[in-house]
Order: structure tokens, then C-alpha cells, then sequence
């Protein structure tokens, strides 16, 4: 039972992802004034290279560092329920918990950064650099919010979050939740904090050395992850979900939020993202914990 | 006239300001003084001083040499031997002492030419 | 008329500094004369009577307080060792000009006399005022007598640090003999008869004391002198 | 057996040095080594007799004359300064024949003289009797410091010398004042009466003494002279110096101090004046370059903190006082006869010297007494410094607490910045040859720093039984006086 | 065992068995063994192993003692072995400055513990409440500071750090793992028992752990020298514990991470002495490109630096979670924020290590002809490494022990059901399925990789990558990441912290207190004019002043 409802997550978050991904690009695209892409392209354009060969290899922890963030990404899924009512679709988050789902969003990072320093590749190692260093300045006013809202609910359960929420927590603590979504936005990889990616700048990036196979798994772990990452953010703040449809129209409009707040700015040096995130977000999540645990 | 002379208090009164007029002596010259032969001589004098405190303040104006012969014999009416015994240890000991010290004295200048106990600076601190 | 000018501050504060310590020392004095006081001196004169001398101050230098005297020939000995040490003897440090004649022939028949004198002194210690320090130090200005006037002069070094040497090892011993004896150091373990108290063959150990009392200080300063007179010329 | 042996002894052998240096070259110093062993022997047999106190009369009986007392705090320093002085001549024996002393047979007369008036001023109990005793030693050791005839050792000769003679006028005026006001010399009257003295007759002799005895226990206005002294006289004579002649000062400073107030009216003003003395040392030897100057700043400190813990007029803290008195004495005398082996090439060590010698025998000795002299658990300096800390800290004296604590601190910085010099990692050009029996010294030196710090209380009753003893004033009195 | 010391009826000093003993004396056994597993592969004199037996002997000491006194004749004795042991291989200067900071250690120890023994007469840790409770406020206060300053120089909390970042990168490559290990851990124990048995002192220490996480950890990330960057990295995860003994509820959380931390330092400080055994160079900027040479040290530096890092699902996560529910527990949420901060900066350091030794081109090469390291080194790691994978599958296996310890402190014991789970307020974590599931999820996804895999080529040599259409050469420096974390310093907050050191401060007191030295030493100047006229002075105004 439990397999098959983790399968199903997998296949959900798979689709999903994907789909969001296509109308990321339309979406972009009819920013910019320009046509876009079909929505499906990038899940084709995936299967396509998971059937090409990699160019080069570097050896196999070159190798393994896709598979782990692979795994990562699906244990991110896995530890994050679908729903917040009902018996299905809880995947593993019984046996988890906020913190453990904290961690594993870090552990795709960290696969990635491993598989790129096996690389040897300099520039790949310098977004590696730029995003760790991103990472932890990303994080905490992610943090500040998600440990306020498990003081608020008393359980760092995700289940239990989503379900204490009587109004939803985003309009309950609103400093929180645009705290959290500063950072959110510089998880997802969007504008003004996607400097890691930089495509010019760093000879794209990361991922300049993956290829072939490599490059379809990274795309598939990208789109799961996209996806488990809206469903974390809507149990937290948008009060949950108990449907499909709820959950897809809640993620949906998050993502869309995302977008357009990634298309309004500019990017961020490595060093100045930093510093902004430390100060602005963090002080309005440092109030927002306030007020909200203030008794 | 000077009947008043022969009062006890007034004898160890004057003998008290004499000998402390003498420790002012030498005392002054201890801490001005920096020739080391004066310096000696200073140390000297503040023994006086206190030799003769010593012996003007336990002498009995009424009393003897505690001297036993033909003519005295009662020892009621002797002076206290054991401030003389004392004195002639220490004038001995204080003796001894000036000696050594001015036979240093004279060894260091002849190898240093140094007489003033400021200048006395050989260490490097 | 300026003071500060004249004299240094270093003298001016010196005069303050044992001025002020002088005066607080006078106050106290004054304000407590010591007047009549029971002293142990008091009951060492009726001691005096069973045990000692006639000449109570060498009883209580030479047997109440025997000790003290052999700390302070301790003192002397060492003393003049330190001079010997510092002014080892140099025969060409010598006074340079022979003196007159008359002071020589005075001095050489003085000597003797001097000596005898000394050695008077000593021996009746424990009879008339004077004892071993007062003879020795006699005989020893009696042999500064020599040294200022007679250019070759010299007591050998060994005859002095045999005198010397004998005189402290027989006092200690003396001292011993008394433990052995009586059981205190020091002790009076020759019989002394009190009833010739003020005859010269009185007081058992007393007097013998003195005279080895005298002789070590008489050698010693002899040395003392000596040894600064030797390099006194060319300082 | 009497306790007067100890004094007579070394100064009939002092007396006989000259006839015993004719009978051949060597006789003098084994017969004197011999001499003293038998005293240690004596001692020894006394403490393991274990008997209560005894009053040795010189003449005539104890209120009237002068008289020996030994009592287990006087015996514990007459066996410590009888150990030291026997080694220190077993010492100067097996490295003689490298270096031995011009004059040798005076250098003899010179250690058993400071010897006898050391032990002197431990028993004696006749205040007049204390003040030869102390020109004795002070004499003695003037002539050692200046031994070496050099322009620094005449210096520092004739400053000893010069504050010597001070000292002394302050404390013959001192012991006058109480003649004329108490009428006795003897310790034990002039504490019974010493009470019923006016105030300020009483303050002046108390302060005197203070004065007379501060010049010699190095105590802090008064100590400006000991480095130079200390620098100026070769390490070997220092060895004695830190180790004999400074123990026995305070000593007798403070046996006077607890006959004449028992009621401790000084403790406080002591107490800080300690203190003080300690910081003022610690401080002024941080930045010391020369060996023998450090080792004196250090033995400032040392001497003040066994100052501080003498002032505290308790038995636990004299009790401590002991202990640190015995680690002190071990531990510099072994430095400062490791630094007489070492510096038989060179005078007046420079601490970066200590970077090319290579010997790493004598380097293990300087360690363990370095950190025996820091209070190191394991080592008995650490037991004297528990057991006072722990009387300031049950006393309430928090500030002083610290004060001492802090000095510590400060002496460790020179201490391990020796060590450090020691421990450098480098080719060692300069090879020390120590001899077997200088080995054998050193080895039973560290040994007994050791075995008494892990094993204190083998001593620690008989420390105990000695603080009483000396803080017992009643007992002292009864003892001299009688009922 | 109670005994008396130095025939002393007023000291009682005692030696006991209790858990929280035999927790720590466990660590030490499992440090000392690995420690000296791999001894064989260094030449050492053999007053290296007896001074080491000595260090070990007063750890025992120090553990087992019932008594702060005891305890102080360990913690000098510790010291005092480690200052020697250091001195094989330290320079001077780091000699000396480790040296200072323990002997203020000591000292200020020492007066603590007399203050405490000033109030009721005892060192027994059973009366230290009550010696506590009976001081008035300012000693309380002078006691807890001074205790404080003790422990805090040992655990090298911010600020009394300045010794052991040296110590640690100079230290001999055998000893350096028992350093960070078990003597930082004999500083903890001091601080359990300060918490435990007198008071907690909240805010001091949740300030110091705080600070101490956060600066360490981007000092940490600064560092090119792989021992300094670990040595940085264990005054940091120390921290952590600081910070989380700060709040009621913290002890089972600082025992679980005390020993996680012990497990995985002594992991990678021999996995890293390993390293340096055969490549004979200790800087990141000499390394890189080792995984194909040492490819089992690089399994296990990377297990080492997921625990370090506090991922799921090996032991680390098991006791940050446990550290994280505790601040939680206690309503700490900003610290609890600012922990979880450091702990996210954590991934930069623990990525640059793992980087700069393994991952990378290495510019130089000279480092081609390395072999794996000796199987000395890997016995041990294989060990450890297992310990830390278990402890990850089974986070409750300990808990029993821990309670053990706690109800032994009188302390609200943690909840307990299976030993796959961990379960506390808040939340429970299931290590079991975590790891499961992370194994299955792996196995499977690597299955279907495999499955279609196809033939990539090999790069022909270290050069054979993309570099801007340009063709690197010997001369370009390829092995950049080392170097990471530089641009952080751009950052206001971040150049603050690596900008300021407490070099600065300590300089400063080291200078004031020579020149001070400078000015009492002209005092001893020997000059006796002047030492007559102060003596006369001195006797004038104790007379005048006490004159009546």
C-alpha cells in the first residue's frame, strides 16, 4: 500500500513538475514578449537525453553525485504529504518531520556539489561555491519562519502545521510568510537570487560538465523537487491541502508568484544576495517570530 | 642650682634627645649620603645612638658598677649588668661588620673606580 | 634666598624624611620613659653571688650569656676571615716610606708594654672592669703600633690563624666539656669555690674563657688591621 | 642528645677549618660532609623519636639565660637546613674538581657558620641571642655573595652588606626598646608582658622589628636590593641563599611575630603587605632575561606567598606555610644548582642560552622543579598552595584569594616561557657533563618533590603538630617561664 | 570510595562509578584505542607514550572523581602531560600561548572550586548546591565567572580560543584527533557537571554557545589549513553543545551530541592524519584530486562530513534534532534560528574540506604517485564509520544510556519506545525507514541509471575538461575551490567576523602587561638610596597612622 502510494507521488510530483516547468518557460516567455516553448518540451527534451550517451566522464563520484541528488529530491518528496486530511498520500511523513525535510532539502545541494568537485571543473566548483555560500544566508529566514510557525502549532509534524491552521498562516503571520518567501524564491532558483546558475557569467554554471543521462536526471530531480518544494510551502502557509485540485491551484499560484517575482528583478551578485538576505528578510522574520510568539 | 639636673626623668630625658639627635645624624646621612665610606660612617653613628640610648636609659644615677669587691657587696645597690654585656657584644659585632664592609669597598673600587653607592649599577636589569 | 637652589631635593626630602622619623621617635620615647623596671639583670646580680665572679658584666658576658659571646666571636672570626679573603696579603703593597726613628724605638719599647698591658687586662677580666674583648682589642693596637711604624713588619698569617684557630675550637670545646659534664653547653664544670670570689684563681671556667675570649679577638683584629693597613696605601 | 649540637658543631668545625685544611687536601671537605650527614642523622633520630618539645639551657636556667628550644615546627627547619646543606656540600664536593672555589677552606668555614646561625635563629629563644645569630648569618652570606671577588659579586656584596647593617640597627633598636620596657630578653617573658606594653611603646617595637626583619624576609618596600644580590653572587651560593638563609628569617620573623601578638593585631596589614609583595615580584619578572635575576624575582614571590600564608596565624595555613617552605626550599635549590652545572662554561646565563644546551638530564630536573614551584598537583609545591588557598578561601579572603592566584598566573607566564626555551626544537651545540654524583643529587631532590607531593601526608601531621606547636604561645611561655 | 587527603579530616575526596562517568570514560576508551591504532606508523620517543599514559590516567581521573578536587588535580595534570605532549612537535609560541590558557584554566578553576569549598567545607559534587546556594550574590556571581573562564578555555569557546587554534594545526597528526576528541570533551564534562550539580547559568551560555556556533563556523570557512579549518569546526560544534546546555532540558541532547562528535572528530582527524601520512602536505591549497588515489578515506571523509554537517540520515541529524526539539522545548526559538544558521553555513566548511583533499584537479603533480593510506589508518575508520552509520539507523539505541545518566541527574528522562526512532515533543524521527528509504530511493535510481548507461569516455588527463574554450596547461592553477568562501568576506556582517580576532585583544593585554612589567621592574633597580628612604618612608607612615 505504502509503495504504491509513494509511486504515485513520485509519478504526480514527476508531471507536475514538469508541467509547471513548461508554463514556467511559456510564462517567461510571454514576459519577455516572446512565444516560449511547448509546455511539454521539457519533459520530452528529458526523455531525449536520458536515451543520449554522456559526453565524458569523470569517474563515480562524478557519477553517483546525480543519483544523490536524485535520491534527494525523492526523499524530499517522500517526507512531505500530499494531503493533510485523510489516510493516503502521507508518503513517509509520519516517520519524518519538519526538521528531517529541512535537511533533506540540502541533501540534492549537496550531491550536486560533490559531483561537481569530482568534476574538477573550476567554474562548475565556483557556482558551487557561490551557492553554498548562497545557501545558508537563503536559509535562514526560512528558518526563523518555520521555527516560529512549530512554536505556533506545537508540533514540527507537517501534517499537524497544515491542519492547525484555522486561517491560513500566510494571512495570520504575514511577516513570516514574506519572510519565507524571500527564501523560497532563492530556492527555487529565481531572479534576484540565481546567481549559482548564472548562465553567462559562469559558463553555466554547476552543471557544466553534466551531459547525456546526467543532465535528463538532473532535470527530472529538478522538476520532483520544484514540485515537493510548492507542496512544503502550502502545507506551511496556504493552509494545506486535502484535495488534488487544492493542492495543484495553491502550488500553482505559489509558482506563479515565483516567476513573476523572479522576472521583476534583476540578479544579485553572490555577495550582495547575502548581505540582503541577512538583513532585510532575516529582520522581518526576526519580527514576525516576535509578534507571533509574543504571549 | 642644677639640683633639678639630678631628677631621673630629666637625665633620661636629656639622654633620650641626645641619643636621638645622633640617630638624626646618622640617619640623615644614610639617606643622603652616597659615598659609601660616609654611608659607613652614617650606619656607625646610628649605632651609637642607639649604644648610648642603651646604656643612658638603664643606668641608675643611684646605683654602682656591678663590680664586686672589699667595699661593695650588696647587689641591691648595682647597676644592671646585662645592658654593658649586650653593648660590648654589639659594639664587637658592628665592628666586625664596618670592617668587612669597607674591605669590599675597597676591593670594588679598585676594579670599578666606584665610590658612591648610586652609581653602584653593574647589573643590567 | 633660595633654598632649592643650594641644596637637592634628594637632601632636603632625606633631612624631612629622619627629621619626621626622629621626632615621632622622641615623642614615643619621651611619652614612655622607661623609670624603674624589675629586670633580669637584677636577678643575675643575686645569681651573681652563688655562681659567678666579681666582675658581674664578665660573669654574665663570659657564663649567662656565654653564647652570645661566642656568636660574636663567630662574628669577629668570620668577619676577619672575610677581610683576609677580600685583602689577600700583598708584600709589595707596603707603606712606602720607613717612619722616623723615634717612633720606631718608641713603638718597639711600647710594644711590650702594651702587650703586657693587654694580657692584664685580660687575665683580671673577671676581677676589675676590662676582660678579653677590652685586652685583645689592646694587644691588637698595640700590634697596629708596629705596623704604622715599622715598614718590614708583619705578624705571619700562620701565627694568627693558629691563635685564632686554637682559641675558637678550644672555647667550643670548653663548651662541650660543660655538656659533657653538667649537661649544659657552656657549663662551669671546673669547681669554683665561692668563697674566693675576687681571687684571680676564682670562677672555674670563667676566666679561662676570657683569656681564649682575648686571645681570638686580639688575633683576629690583629689580622683585621693588618690586612688593612696592607692595602690601605694604594687606595 | 642536644639540641646545641646542631649549633656547636658546624662552628667548632668553622673555628677548626684552618687546622683541618693542613691535614691534606680533602679532609677538610669530607670531614665537614661527614659532619654534617651525622647532624642530619641526629636530626633525623630526633624526629623519628618523636618527642615533645625540650628546652637545651645554655648555663643557667631558662628565664634568666639563654636556652634552646626544640620543638617539632624548630626541629622540621633544622632537619630541612641540615638536608640542604648536606647536599649542597655533596654537590659542591662532586663537581669540584671541575670548578672548585679559590680559597676553598674559607668557603667551608663560611657554609657551616651560615649553617650553625641558621639553626640558631630556629632555636634559639633569647631575642639578643637572635640578633647575633642574625648578624652571623647575615655576615656569612655577605662573604659568599661577594666570594667570587668580581666587580658584580663585590656589588652585590656590599649591598647585601649595606642593608644588612640597616636591618640589623633596626632590630638592635628594637630589641633595646624592649629590654628598657619589658626587662628580659627571653622570648617567652617579653610575650607574657609584651600585652601589657602601651600601645604605641608597643607599635614602635612591633614595627622596628617589622623593618629590621622586612630587610631580610624580602618583603615589598624593602627588597629592592635581593635581585641584585641575587644576580651578582654565583648560583651555587643562591642555592643557599633562596634555600636556607631566607627560610630561616621568616621563620624567626614570624615565631616573634605569634610569641608577641597571638591575638594576630598585624594580620591583615601582613596579609596584604604579602600580597602585594608577591604581585609586585610576579610582575616585575615577566619581561627578565637574565636567569639568575628571574630565579630571584621568582623567589620574591615564593618568599611573599609563604609570607602571606605565615601571616595567616592559623594552624592550616602555617601548616601550608610549611609545606610551600619545604617545596620552596627543594625546588629552588635544585634550579639554582642546575644552573650552577649548567653555567660552569658561563657566568650570568642569558634564557636564550637555554636553547643550545643540550642536556636533557638536567632539563627534566629544571621541569619538575619549575613545576613543582607552580603548584602542580603531583608535586608538593601544589599541596602548600591547596592548603593555603583553601585557609584564605574558608577565612573569606577572597581579594587575597585572587591576589595570590593571579601572582601565580604570572609566574607561570616566566616559567613556561623557560620551559618553552628549554622544549625548542633546534640543534643543541652546547653539551653539559653532569656528573654521576651531581645525578644522584638532583634525582633525590626531584624525588622528594615528588613523593611528598603525591604522598603529603606522610609529612602533613607532622606539619600539622609543628603549626600548633609554633602558634601555641601559652605552651611556649609555660615551657620557659613555668606555671 | 571516600577517602581523606593529606591526613586532612576536613577534605573528603571521593572516587565514583556513576553513568555519566562511564559514558565519558567510554569515550576515552574508544579515543585512546583508535588514537593509538594508528601509533605505529609514527617514529615516537618513548616519553611520548608515557606522557600519554599519563594524560590518559588523569582523563580516568578526572571522570571518575566525585570531588572538585579531584577533578582539579585531573584537569592540571591533563594540562600540564598535554602542554608536554604538544611540545614534540609545537613551536614556541603556540607552546606558550596553549600553555597560558590552560593555567588560567587551572587557576580559575581553582578558585572556583574554593569558593565553593568556602561555604559548607566540601569539594563533594553532592554538597556543591548547597556550598552554591549558601554564598552571598557577588561570590555567586565571581564563582560562576570563574568557573565559566575554566571551562570555556578548555571547550575554546569564542574568545579563549586563541590557543587551540594552534595547538591543534601543529599538533602532532597522532595526537591532534585525541585533542579535539577527548580533551575539548573533558571541558564539556566540567560544564554537564557545572549544569547539573550547581546552575545553569542560562543566558552566559546561551550567548557564548551561540557566538561561539555562528564566528567558529565562518572562521571555519576561512581557513586554507585543513587542521585549523577542523580545529575551527570543533570549537563550533562544541558550541552547539554550549548553547543547548543552556536550557533545562538540554543534557540528553549535549550527551547525544557529545558523543556523536567525538565519533566523527576522531573520523576525520584520522582520516586527514592519513591523508597528510601520505601526501606530506597539510594545506587545501596543496591537495585535491585524491578520490581516485584514496578512494576508502574518501568514503569515509564524506560520511564524516554528513554527520559534521548534522545530514540525514547517518548519526549527526540524530543529535542536532535532538539539539533543535531541546532549544525548541524551551521556547529558545532565535537561538534555536541561529544555531540551525550556523549549522546551514556548516555545509561550506565541511564542502571545502571534502573539496579541497579530494575532489578537484590538483595543481600540482607531484601528488600522482600517492597509494591508499595504511590499513592502520582505515581499521579505525572502519570502526568509526560503522558506529556513526548504526548510531544514523538506530538514533535510540543510546537513549537508554542517556536516561540512564539523566535520571542519575535527576533530570526529565527522554522518551523511549523502539530504538529505530527518536522521539521528543515535537516531533519523532524515524532512522530506521529515513535510512531505508534513502537506500532503497539510491539503489533504485542508481539501478535504472545503470540500466541505461551507456560508454562514457575517460578524460585522457587532468587537463581534459571545459576551461573557456582554452586549453589549461601545468601552469594554470586548476584546483580553485580551496580558496572558497573568500568572496563571503565581502559580506558587511561575515568581513566583521573574519576582520576582528581576539589575536588583537590578547596582543593588546600581552603588550599593556610587558610594559607594566616594564615599569614595576625599575623598582628592583638595586639602587639602596632609594630602598633606605622608602624603608624610613614606610616605617613614618605606619607609625603616623597607627599612632595614638
Amino acid at each position: 500500500m505504502i509503495l504504491f502510494d509513494l509511486l504515485f507521488m513520485l509519478l504526480v510530483a514527476y508531471i507536475t513538475g514538469f508541467l509547471y516547468y513548461g508554463l514556467y518557460r511559456n510564462i517567461t516567455a510571454r514576459f519577455q514578449r516572446r512565444l516560449g516553448p511547448p509546455v511539454w518540451q521539457s519533459f520530452l527534451d528529458s526523455i531525449k537525453f536520458f536515451s543520449k550517451e554522456e559526453s565524458i566522464s569523470h569517474g563515480w563520484m562524478f557519477y553517483l553525485g546525480p543519483v544523490i541528488m536524485m535520491s534527494g529530491a525523492i526523499m524530499t518528496l517522500f517526507f512531505i504529504p500530499l494531503f493533510h486530511t485523510g489516510e493516503s498520500f502521507k508518503g513517509l511523513s509520519s516517520y519524518g518531520n519538519l526538521f528531517l525535510v529541512l535537511y533533506l532539502l540540502v541533501l540534492g545541494a549537496l550531491g550536486n556539489a560533490l559531483a561537481v568537485g569530482a568534476s574538477g571543473n573550476p567554474f562548475g566548483v565556483m557556482g558551487v561555491t557561490r551557492g553554498l555560500s548562497r545557501l545558508f544566508a537563503l536559509e535562514l529566514p526560512f528558518y526563523i519562519s518555520v521555527i516560529a510557525l512549530i512554536s505556533v502549532s506545537g508540533s514540527a509534524d507537517i501534517v499537524c502545521i497544515a491542519a492547525s491552521q484555522t486561517e491560513w498562516n500566510a494571512f495570520a503571520y504575514p511577516l513570516l510568510f514574506i519572510a519565507a518567501l524571500f527564501s523560497f524564491v532563492g530556492m527555487m532558483g529565481q531572479a534576484p537570487f540565481d546567481v549559482v546558475g548564472a548562465p553567462v557569467e559562469v559558463y553555466s554554471g554547476p552543471a557544466s560538465e553534466f551531459s547525456g543521462k546526467f543532465l535528463a536526471l538532473l532535470m527530472s530531480q529538478s522538476a520532483i523537487f520544484t514540485f515537493a518544494k510548492l507542496v512544503l510551502m502550502v502545507h506551511l502557509f496556504l493552509g494545506g491541502a486535502s484535495g488534488f485540485v487544492e493542492l495543484l491551484a495553491k502550488s500553482f499560484g505559489l509558482f506563479l508568484f515565483v516567476i513573476a517575482f523572479g522576472a521583476m528583478y534583476g540578479r544579485f551578485k553572490t555577495p550582495q544576495s547575502i548581505d540582503f538576505l541577512l538583513k532585510v528578510p532575516t529582520s522581518i522574520a526576526i519580527v514576525g517570530l516576535i509578534l507571533a510568539t509574543w504571549s | 642650682m642644677f639640683e633639678f639636673l639630678n631628677q631621673p626623668e630629666v637625665i633620661k630625658t636629656i639622654v633620650t634627645l641626645g641619643a636621638m639627635s645622633l640617630f638624626f645624624v646618622g640617619l640623615f646621612g644614610l639617606l643622603t649620603r652616597k659615598h659609601i665610606v660616609k654611608v659607613f660612617i652614617s650606619i656607625a653613628i646610628m649605632e651609637s645612638a642607639i649604644f648610648l640610648l642603651f646604656i643612658g636609659l638603664s643606668f641608675n644615677r643611684e646605683k654602682v658598677a656591678p663590680i664586686i669587691d672589699a667595699t661593695q657587696t650588696q647587689v641591691a645597690t648595682m647597676n644592671d649588668p646585662i645592658p654593658q654585656a649586650m653593648i660590648l657584644t654589639a659594639i664587637v659585632i658592628g665592628m666586625a661588620v664596618l670592617a668587612l664592609g669597607v674591605s669590599f669597598a675597597i676591593e670594588y673600587y679598585k676594579l670599578t673606580g666606584k665610590t658612591e653607592i648610586d652609581t653602584m649599577n653593574e647589573m643590567r636589569f | 634666598m633660595n633654598i632649592k637652589r643650594d641644596i637637592p631635593t634628594a637632601t632636603l626630602s632625606g633631612f624631612a624624611l629622619s627629621a619626621v622619623l626622629v621626632l615621632t621617635l622622641i615623642t614615643i620615647l619621651l611619652q614612655y620613659l622607661p623609670l624603674s623596671q624589675q629586670r633580669v639583670g637584677d636577678a643575675l646580680l643575686v645569681l651573681n653571688e652563688k655562681e659567678g665572679v666579681a666582675n658581674v658584666v664578665t660573669t654574665v658576658v663570659v657564663y649567662f650569656r656565654g653564647f652570645d659571646t661566642l656568636g660574636e666571636i663567630a662574628v669577629l672570626f668570620i668577619a676577619s676571615l672575610g677581610v683576609g679573603l677580600m685583602l689577600q696579603p700583598n708584600t709589595e703593597c707596603r707603606l712606602k716610606a720607613e717612619s722616623n726613628f723615634m717612633l720606631q724605638t718608641a713603638s718597639t719599647l711600647l710594644f711590650p708594654l702594651i702587650l703586657l698591658f693587654g694580657i692584664y687586662v685580660m687575665v683580671y677580666g673577671h676581677l676589675s672592669p676590662g676582660g678579653g674583648f677590652q685586652g685583645g682589642v689592646i694587644i691588637a693596637s698595640g700590634v697596629l703600633l708596629l705596623l704604622i711604624s715599622h715598614k718590614n713588619f708583619e705578624v705571619p698569617h700562620t701565627v694568627i690563624v693558629a691563635f685564632e684557630t686554637v682559641a675558637g675550637v678550644s672555647y667550643v670545646l670548653i663548651g662541650f666539656m660543660g655538656l659533657l659534664l653538667l649537661d649544659t653547653f657552656l657549663g662551669n664544670f671546673i669547681p669554683h669555690d665561692i668563697a674566693n670570689m675576687g681571687m684571680l684563681l676564682s670562677g672555674g671556667v670563667i676566666p679561662l674563657i676570657y683569656i681564649i675570649v682575648g686571645i681570638k679577638v686580639g688575633s683576629e683584629m690583629s689580622g683585621i688591621v693588618q690586612n688593612l693597613m696592607q692595602r690601605s696605601d694604594d687606595v | 642528645m642536644s639540641s646545641t649540637l646542631f649549633i656547636a658543631l658546624p662552628l667548632l668545625f668553622g673555628f677548626a677549618t684552618p687546622l683541618l685544611s693542613r691535614l691534606g687536601k680533602n679532609a677538610l671537605a669530607y670531614t665537614s660532609v661527614l659532619m654534617q650527614l651525622s647532624l642530619l642523622g641526629l636530626a633525623l633520630s630526633l624526629l623519628l623519636a618523636h618527642s615533645s618539645t625540650t628546652v637545651e639551657l645554655i648555663s643557667i636556667a631558662a628565664p634568666l639565660g639563654i636556652s634552646f628550644v626544640l620543638s617539632t615546627a624548630s626541629l622540621l627547619m633544622v632537619l630541612l637546613f641540615t638536608l640542604l646543606m648536606t647536599l649542597f656540600s655533596l654537590y659542591y664536593l662532586f663537581q669540584r674538581r671541575a670548578n672548585a672555589y679559590a680559597n676553598e677552606s674559607k668557603f667551608f668555614t663560611l657554609l657551616n657558620m651560615l649553617l650553625a646561625a641558621s639553626i640558631g635563629l630556629v632555636l634559639s629563644s633569647d631575642i639578643f641571642n637572635i640578633y647575633v645569630f642574625f648578624e652571623i648569618a647575615g655576615i656569612s652570606a655577605y662573604i659568599l655573595s661577594a666570594y667570587s671577588k668580581t666587580a658584580l659579586a663585590l656589588e652585590s656584596g656590599l649591598k647585601y652588606l649595606l642593608t644588612g647593617a640597616v636591618a640589623s640597627i633596626f632590630l638592635l633598636f628594637a630589641i633595646v626598646l624592649i629590654y628598657l620596657h619589658v626587662g628580659s630578653l627571653n622570648l617567652a617573658v617579653i610575650a607574657e608582658q609584651f600585652q601589657l606594653l602601651p600601645y604605641n611603646v608597643k607599635l614602635l617595637i612591633s614595627l622596628l622589628l617589622l623593618i629590621g626583619f622586612g630587610f631580610k624576609v624580602e618583603v615589598f618596600p624593602l627588597n629592592f636590593w635581593v635581585t641584585d644580590v641575587y644576580q651578582g653572587s654565583t648560583s651555587l651560593v643562591n642555592a643557599l641563599f633562596s634555600g636556607i638563609v631566607v627560610k630561616a628569617y621568616l621563620f624567626v620573623f614570624f615565631h616573634i611575630l605569634y610569641l608577641f601578638l597571638p591575638q594576630g593585631e598585624f594580620t591583615l596589614f601582613l596579609l596584604y603587605l604579602g600580597g602585594v609583595s608577591m604581585l609586585v615580584a610576579e610582575v616585575a619578572g615577566l619581561r627578565q632575561t637574565n636567569l639568575k635575576r628571574l630565579f630571584a624575582y621568582s623567589s620574591l614571590g615564593q618568599v611573599a606567598l609563604i609570607f602571606v600564608a605565615f601571616a595567616m596565624q592559623n594552624i592550616q595555613a602555617v601548616q601550608a606555610a610549611f609545606f610551600i617552605v619545604i617545596a620552596h626550599s627543594l625546588a629552588k635549590f635544585m634550579l639554582f644548582l642546575a644552573l650552577a652545572s649548567l653555567e660552569k662554561t658561563e657566568q650570568n646565563m642569558h634564557i636564550d642560552r637555554l636553547k643550545q644546551i643540550d642536556s636533557p638530564f638536567l632539563m627534566v630536573m629544571m621541569f619538575l622543579a619549575m613545576l613543582s614551584l607552580l603548584g602542580i598537583p603531583l608535586f608538593v609545591g601544589f599541596v602548600g598552595k591547596f592548603l593555603l588557598l583553601k585557609s584564605l578561601a574558608v577565612e573569606g579572603m577572597l581579594t587575597l584569594l585572587v591576589m595570590v592566584v593571579v601572582a601565580s598566573f604570572i609566574e607561570a607566564i616566566y616559567y613556561f616561557k623557560l620551559m618553552g626555551y628549554m622544549l625548542h626544537k633546534g640543534t643543541r651545540s652546547e653539551k653539559v657533563e653532569v656528573s654521576l654524583g651531581e645525578k644522584m643529587i638532583f634525582v633525590s631532590l626531584g624525588l622528594s618533590l615528588l613523593l611528598l607531593g603525591v604522598f603529603p601526608m606522610s609529612i602533613a601531621g607532622f606539619l600539622q603538630n609543628a603549626a600548633e606547636v609554633l602558634l601555641d604561645q601559652t605552651a611556649y611561655i609555660t615551657l620557659l617561664v613555668g606555671g | 570510595m571516600e577517602f581523606s587527603l593529606y591526613g586532612l579530616s576536613d577534605i573528603v575526596l571521593s572516587l565514583k562509578v556513576t553513568a555519566l562517568a562511564n559514558f565519558f570514560a567510554l569515550l576515552i576508551v574508544l579515543s585512546t584505542l583508535t588514537v593509538l591504532f594508528i601509533a605505529p606508523n609514527y617514529r615516537l620517543k618513548r616519553s611520548f607514550y608515557l606522557l600519554f599514559t599519563l594524560l590518559v590516567a588523569s582523563l580516568f581521573l578526572i571522570v571518575y572523581a566525585h570531588d572538585y578536587l579531584l577533578f582539579f588535580i585531573g584537569w592540571e595534570v591533563m594540562s600540564i602531560s598535554t602542554y608536554f605532549l604538544l611540545s614534540f612537535t609545537l613551536s614556541k609560541e603556540a607552546l606558550h600561548k596553549y600553555i597560558l590558557f590552560a593555567m588560567a584554566s587551572a587557576l580559575s578553576l581553582f578558585v572556583a572550586i574554593l569558593l565553593l569549598y568556602s561555604t559548607q567545607h566540601s569539594f563533594l559534587y553532592e554538597d556543591a548546591k548547597q556550598s552554591y546556594l549558601a554564598m552571598s550574590d557577588g561570590v555567586q556571581q565571581l564563582f560562576t565567572l570563574f568557573m565559566l573562564i575554566a571551562i570555556f578555555i578548555k571547550l575554546g569557546t569564542i574568545g579563549f580560543h586563541y590557543w587551540l587554534v594552534d595547538a591543534y594545526e601543529e599538533s602532532h597528526n597522532l595526537f591532534t584527533p585525541f585533542l579535539s576528541a577527548m580533551l575539548s570533551k573533558m571541558g564539556l564534562y566540567a560544564l554537564i557537571l557545572f549544569v547539573a550539580n550547581i546552575t545553569q547559568a542560562t543566558y552566559v551560555l546561551a550567548v557564548m554557545g551561540l557566538l561561539t556556533t555562528i564566528i567558529a563556523t565562518f572562521k571555519a570557512i576561512e581557513q586554507e589549513s585543513i587542521k585549523r579549518l577542523l580545529a575551527y569546526s570543533s570549537i563550533a560544534q562544541l558550541g552547539y553543545i554550549v548553547t543547548v546546555l543552556s536550557v533545562a532540558d538540554g543534557m540528553g541532547g549535549a550527551l547525544y551530541h557529545a558523543l556523536i562528535h567525538t565519533l566523527v572528530k576522531l573520523l576525520l582527524f584520522i582520516n586527514i592524519a592519513g591523508v597528510i601520512y601520505v601526501t606530506q602536505k597539510e594545506k587545501l591549497s596543496d591537495l585535491g584530486g585524491l578520490i581516485y588515489k584514496l578512494p576508502q578515506s574518501f568514503v569515509f571523509l564524506l560520511i564524516g562530513i554528513i554527520v559534521l554537517a548534522g545530514m540525514p540520515p547517518l548519526g549527526g541529524f540524530a543529535s542536532k534534532f535532538m539539539i533543535y526539539t531541546a532549544l525548541l522545548d524551551a521556547k529558545y526559538l532565535l537561538l534555536l534560528a541561529g544555531v540551525m544558521f550556523s549549522s546551514a553555513s556548516a555545509f561550506i566548511y565541511v564542502y571545502k574540506l571534502i573539496y579541497g583533499i579530494y575532489l578537484g584537479h590538483p595543481t600540482h603533480k607531484n601528488l600522482e604517485e600517492v597509494k591508499e593510506v595504511p590499513w592502520t589508518f582505515l581499521a579505525p575508520q572502519y570502526l568509526l564509520a560503522s558506529l556513526l552509520v548504526i548510531i544514523g539507523t538506530f538514533p535510540g539505541l543510546v537513549i537508554p544510556y542517556i536516561n540512564r545518566i539523566l535520571g542519575e541527574l535527576n533530570l526529565t528522562l527522554l522518551s523511549f519506545e523502539t530504538i529505530q526512532t527518536l522521539i521528543t515533543s515535537y516531533a519523532q524521527y524515524n532512522g530506521f525507514v529515513v535510512m531505508g528509504a534513502f537506500g532503497g530511493i539510491f539503489v533504485l535510481v542508481l539501478m535504472m541509471f545503470m540500466l541505461l548507461r551507456s560508454k562514457a569516455k575517460k578524460p585522457k588527463n587532468r587537463f581534459d575538461i571545459a576551461y573557456c574554450a582554452e586549453e589549461p596547461n601545468e601552469a594554470t592553477h586548476l584546483h580553485y575551490g580551496y580558496s572558497m568562501g573568500q568572496e563571503l568576506k565581502r559580506v558587511g556582517l561575515i568581513h566583521l567576523i573574519a576582520k576582528n580576532s581576539s589575536k588583537y585583544f590578547y596582543d593588546f593585554l600581552a603588550k599593556q602587561m610587558q610594559y607594566f612589567s616594564e615599569v614595576v621592574r625599575k623598582i628592583y633597580s638595586g639602587n639602596l638610596l632609594l630602598n633606605f628612604n622608602i624603608a624610613v618612608l614606610f616605617l613614618i607612615i605606619l607609625l603616623l597612622w597607627s599612632l595614638k
